[in-house]
């Protein structure tokens, strides 16, 4: 790779268009995955202090426009890792809603019958693969994915979903080598929130200009100006259609800003707190996806999928709720897989 | 009347002091300067010590672990803390290659005064990554010493003497504990390694209890003097270097040694005692010895899973009554104790 | 005749006929395509099976570890080398808290095909880092499993195990015992968990060797012998999960278990053993117990100092014969053993 | 900081010159210190295979002009971090030979008390930090020391040398990172040889620039095109006086390219293994910076310079050969530090 500048090469490598993925999101189905993901957080928060969801939970309220852009221009086989805020990316990618919120509510119906609880949740049939407490965890689980991809020369991409207080840790640097020592099928997303916790990224990152680190390790990267929903659709389409048709074209990395209106962990608000204040999250809220999403629909159209999410959502919770514990005897199932 | 305070309080006033002592203590960490401050451990101190001794870090456990070694060698007395013991794992190269190792790999001219503190999770779905205690793999490695107070005494008292120790100390706090109250002299104090405990006396069998487990036996054994069983209960607090000494003599009297881990017991500090117990026993007659701990298994997120997954007074006792009656049935009533009941989520 | 093969030469064949036998199989690691094709273990593979399934990686352990755990999802069988067990260290954290954990907390839908293979050093000023087991550590962690061989015939029966085996096995070679030659037959063949091999039989006590100990154990029979002391050996292979039964069986009739460690005995696998054992005879008259392991220390670089810091067939024939003659005095004659002998650095 | 290419941030914040120190070097110094670990080297190479030496050696032979610049360039009271390939940077610093060679012959008269061996040497009073086996394991080291001499406002800098396969590891990186954030009066020095074991580094890293790597972490970076001892020092002065100056003036990275001679580890020549040629390192060799050093002074000089130096290390080897072994009684000294 010759050397360029930073700037210059922001990109390289990612052909603006794809002409078979690249026309705007279908509206209808933008509004109902943000709304769904949008109206399950808020049951969740909603529910939560009665204490029927007994683990924490980290919720992207606010955040939900990037995995709905980036889920969009996937494929049922294309694959997501998130984090233990991955509600937004497993709903999006197609995950069971009832499995999830019996999950969240500790049943054997559970996603993970139970054992794993918000922060682990999976679907592997829906190419949601588990997702993990421990920052930046996945990064490399997400490299060995695409690299097995590559290697069956399966026409599958690979997104791994992080936070920006996950570039800080070693293994994201040695993932991205890697990743582009072996030109694997594998898209790099960051959800730059601006935290970790209650810590800005300028405080935690002395050059926090993330997209110049992934391409000093050689993955070409992009930096969206904002979530807006059709331009990270277009961009995300266009190098997953790269990446299916070349298994050897090479990961790239993109960087979206986001915003999180709710407490790092837990349902409520935390003006109180003073890390950022109230207005902070307004300036974010004016320009809810979710809100222009619904703009773009007639309002019949809204009606029908807000009755009809609304109504899956509740049924969700209902399910949950009346589902089974796992019963105690089961508690040494699967700590092995023998045949 | 003696002072009470909280495990949380006790933990902060042992810092306080120490840092007001010695200008070599140092404190980071993720979140050590947060308005949440971890728990209240650190509260008011990045306010009086200022942004150069008490400082928030990167993600970067790894690299943070490394540069309290480096100030070791300078000098200083840093105290590294993690939230989570689980994110220990991310410094185990620096923890055993380099912490552990320092001081003897360069005959005597590099030690490492410093503390690691991890906390340990537990109940409300904590779940697999957020709930190990894990202190028993780095208690296997010479050169480090851990130590796990159950009490606020003993947690002022120990992170004193892990402060002022000259070697890398990990000190391992039960999140369950944090809550409890006790009696805490203002003075400063060290609860120094060679001082295991016996929290109550008894007969009829030795009862060890590790970290939140020694709460645990206390109840315990309660409920076992309600069937006129008699529980000999030791603290061990410091788990490397064990204070053997303590709990051979406890058995030579009662015969049955029951250890409660709070980690799994496999490859664990409890197994370790049952089988130093017994070698240094050889060859007497008939006695008992029983390790409980964590099932072998991640731990499940699932609330009736979770209560499974953890020893309890109910199962210790139920334990210990066979090894002393023989009659594995018998079983205490059920009770819900004040910290699982106050505690909730999320954290 | 049987065929004669070297432990390296085992292994490297079981990955050989492994990785023809399922394409899925795949191998990496630092040097696996390197002139020294890592002792010889990777020898022709590269050129046989090509880059894409035989390769070397960068100085990045805890990514290549997450990227083993990610193709084991995807239905590959990675196999992952570490030259040193030491290095593992660097990705404990993907270990436990990924590969051990992942079948478990997603429900038993990931379950993680993997293999590390991790070496232990000796001998030749190995020292401080590059000496360690560290197998007792992960041993440790539910969801792990960990095998030790001691033969060629078991290096290549364990390893093809391990790569078939639905879950994360930590393979554990010891450098000393790659030096070995033995029978090994040439077709396929599994040594699976639950196959601990009493590996010389013997009345007078019951001595379990773990990894290169295992040799030492049978060489220290011989001095035994030669007293007229008579000691059954056991090499329980699997050390996650543990054989039990094989050597709860023999200390029944032995009265006397000496495990003899390759790693620190404090929260290792050795001092498990003998608290499973001693919990298992549990009120039983009269039976002795002692675990040996590497000294409680860092392993020191100079030649003296090693050697003290080892066990050996002298201190382990001496520990023995205090067992059963109570006689602490005793040391056989002094020996060099072949692999000391011929075996000279770098490595 | 404002995002500026990598190009034109290397070497920004580092002045070209310091009054005090960049003056060229003693070449009395230099030569001395050159012949003398190159001497030493050779002699651990004739004498490896008498087996006296029972540990891993990792000979730096054409690699010395690295570790000679940058340590005339410091003072007794700062600090550098190595190695297991250190004896250079420890004999350049002034660490005692005696006691390096008796620790290389396991006696108790070594630098460790033979507990180390090579890959373990330390002198703290000439300030030499403990070296370590494990790739990359002392950069935050390094780190933490520096920070402790900022702590206590000590004009101490602080020097962490590694290889080019230190810079894969996380490790690397985190440190990087927090080095900027809290300005640390620290000098990354990467040795690059261009290879980890036998891998070279374009086989290793999809962006083989480190500099970019370092600057991209904030850390301003520069890279020597050649191992030229004044060009080195000069620069290293600098920054050392700048460090000096200001504790918090924040850390700095140099690259310097440089060539192994002999195999990874162990005395021999390794061509035979084919991953590079003869050829390759005949064209270092031709650039040997002792030679370089020896046409600088005059012949009689020289020869002192010569006598005395040899004198020294055959002594240190006698003395070592001579020096008892430790007891194995003191086995267990050493594992704690207790009062
Ligand atoms: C390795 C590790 N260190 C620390 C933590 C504690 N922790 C949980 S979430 C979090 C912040 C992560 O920030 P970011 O990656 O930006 O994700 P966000 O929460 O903003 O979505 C931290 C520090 C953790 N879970 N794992
Ligand atoms: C963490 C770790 N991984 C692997 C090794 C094995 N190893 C020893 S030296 C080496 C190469 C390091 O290369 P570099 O950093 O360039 O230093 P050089 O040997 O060239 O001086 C490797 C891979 C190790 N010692 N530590
Ligand atoms: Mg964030
Ligand atoms: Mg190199």
């Amino acid at each position: 790779m010759p050397p360029t500048s930073s700037r210059e090469s922001r990109g390289a490598g990612l052909p603006a268009r794809d002409p078979a993925r690249t026309g705007p999101p279908d509206p209808e189905t933008c509004y109902r995955l943000l709304l769904l993901i949008r109206t399950v957080e808020e049951e969740i928060a909603r529910v939560y202090p009665s204490d029927v969801i007994k683990s924490p939970v980290h919720l992207s309220i606010g955040q939900e426009a990037v995995a709905v852009a980036v889920c969009m221009a996937l494929r049922l086989e294309d694959v997501v890792f998130g984090t233990y805020r991955g509600h937004a990316a497993y709903l999006a990618k197609g995950g069971d809603l009832d499995r999830m919120i019996a999950e969240l509510y500790g049943k054997n119906t559970g996603c993970a019958g139970g054992k794993g609880g918000s922060m682990h949740l999976v679907d592997v049939e829906h190419g949601v693969m588990g997702t993990s407490a421990v920052v930046a965890t996945t990064i490399p689980e997400a490299l060995g994915m695409a690299m097995a991809f590559q290697y069956r020369r399966e026409p599958r991409v690979v997104v791994s979903f992080f936070g920006d207080g996950a570039t800080e840790e070693g293994v994201f640097f040695e993932t991205l080598n890697v990743a582009a020592l072996r030109k694997a099928p594998l898209i790099f997303l960051c959800e730059n929130n601006s935290y970790a916790i209650h810590t800005h990224l300028h405080q935690r990152q002395a050059q926090s200009d993330i997209c110049r680190k992934a391409e000093a390790m050689g993955v070409p990267a992009f930096r969206f100006e904002s979530d807006d929903v059709e331009t990270v659709y277009a961009r995300i389409a266009g190098a997953a259609a790269r990446l299916r048709a070349d298994p050897f074209a090479g990961p790239c990395f993109f960087e979206a800003p986001t915003c999180r209106w709710r407490e790092h962990v837990g349902p409520g608000e935390d003006f109180h707190l003073g890390y950022r204040t109230a207005d902070d999250v307004r300036r974010c809220q004016a320009n809810d996806a979710l809100k222009k999403a619904a703009g773009r629909l007639t309002e019949i159209r809204r009606a029908v999928i807000e009755r009809e999410v609304l109504g899956a959502v509740a049924r969700a919770f209902e399910r949950a709720a009346a589902a089974p514990f796992p019963e105690a005897g089961t508690l040494l199932d699967d700590v092995y897989k023998e045949v | 009347m003696e002072r009470e305070l909280s495990f949380v309080e006790a933990i902060c006033e042992a810092t306080d002091q120490e840092m007001g002592r010695d200008r070599n203590v140092v404190l980071f960490g993720l979140g050590v300067d947060d308005p949440k401050h971890i728990q209240g451990t650190t509260k008011g101190l990045p306010e009086k010590y200022g942004a150069e001794r008490v400082f928030d870090t990167p993600l970067s456990e790894d690299a943070m672990t490394g540069v309290a070694v480096g100030m070791a060698w300078a000098g200083l007395r840093p105290i590294h803390v993690h939230i989570r013991m689980d994110f220990a794992l991310l410094a185990a190269n620096q923890l055993v290659n380099m912490a552990a190792k320092s001081y003897y790999m360069f005959g005597g001219k590099l030690n490492v005064p410093m503390v690691v503190r991890g906390m340990i999770g537990k109940s409300w779905g904590q779940g697999p990554q957020h709930s190990q205690a894990l202190y028993s793999m780095f208690a296997h490695v010479p050169g480090l010493k851990v130590v796990a107070p159950t009490t606020p005494h003993d947690a002022k008292g120990c992170l004193i003497a892990a402060i002022r120790d000259d070697n890398p100390v990990l000190y391992v706090e039960h999140r369950m504990l944090h809550f409890q109250k006790g009696p805490v002299p203002e003075a400063m104090y060290e609860v120094a390694p060679g001082s295991a405990r016996v929290t109550a006396e008894g007969a009829d069998l030795t009862m060890v209890g590790i970290s939140y487990m020694q709460l645990e036996c206390l109840r315990a054994r309660h409920e076992l003097a309600a069937v006129g069983i008699e529980a000999e209960v030791i603290d061990p607090i410091w788990l490397a270097p064990l204070d053997l000494d303590t709990v051979v003599r406890s058995v030579r009297k009662t015969r049955r040694l029951l250890v409660v881990d709070n980690d799994w017991a496999y490859c664990g500090v409890g197994a370790s005692l049952v089988a130093a117990v017994a070698e240094a026993l050889s060859g007497e007659v008939g006695i008992q010895y029983r390790c409980l701990g964590f099932q072998p298994t991640t731990c499940p997120t699932s609330p009736t899973l979770e209560e499974a997954f953890y020893p309890n007074p109910a199962s210790i006792a139920a334990g210990a009554h066979e090894m002393v009656r023989g009659d594995s049935t018998w079983r205490p009533p059920r009770r819900a104790y004040p910290e699982t009941i106050s505690f909730r989520g999320p954290f």
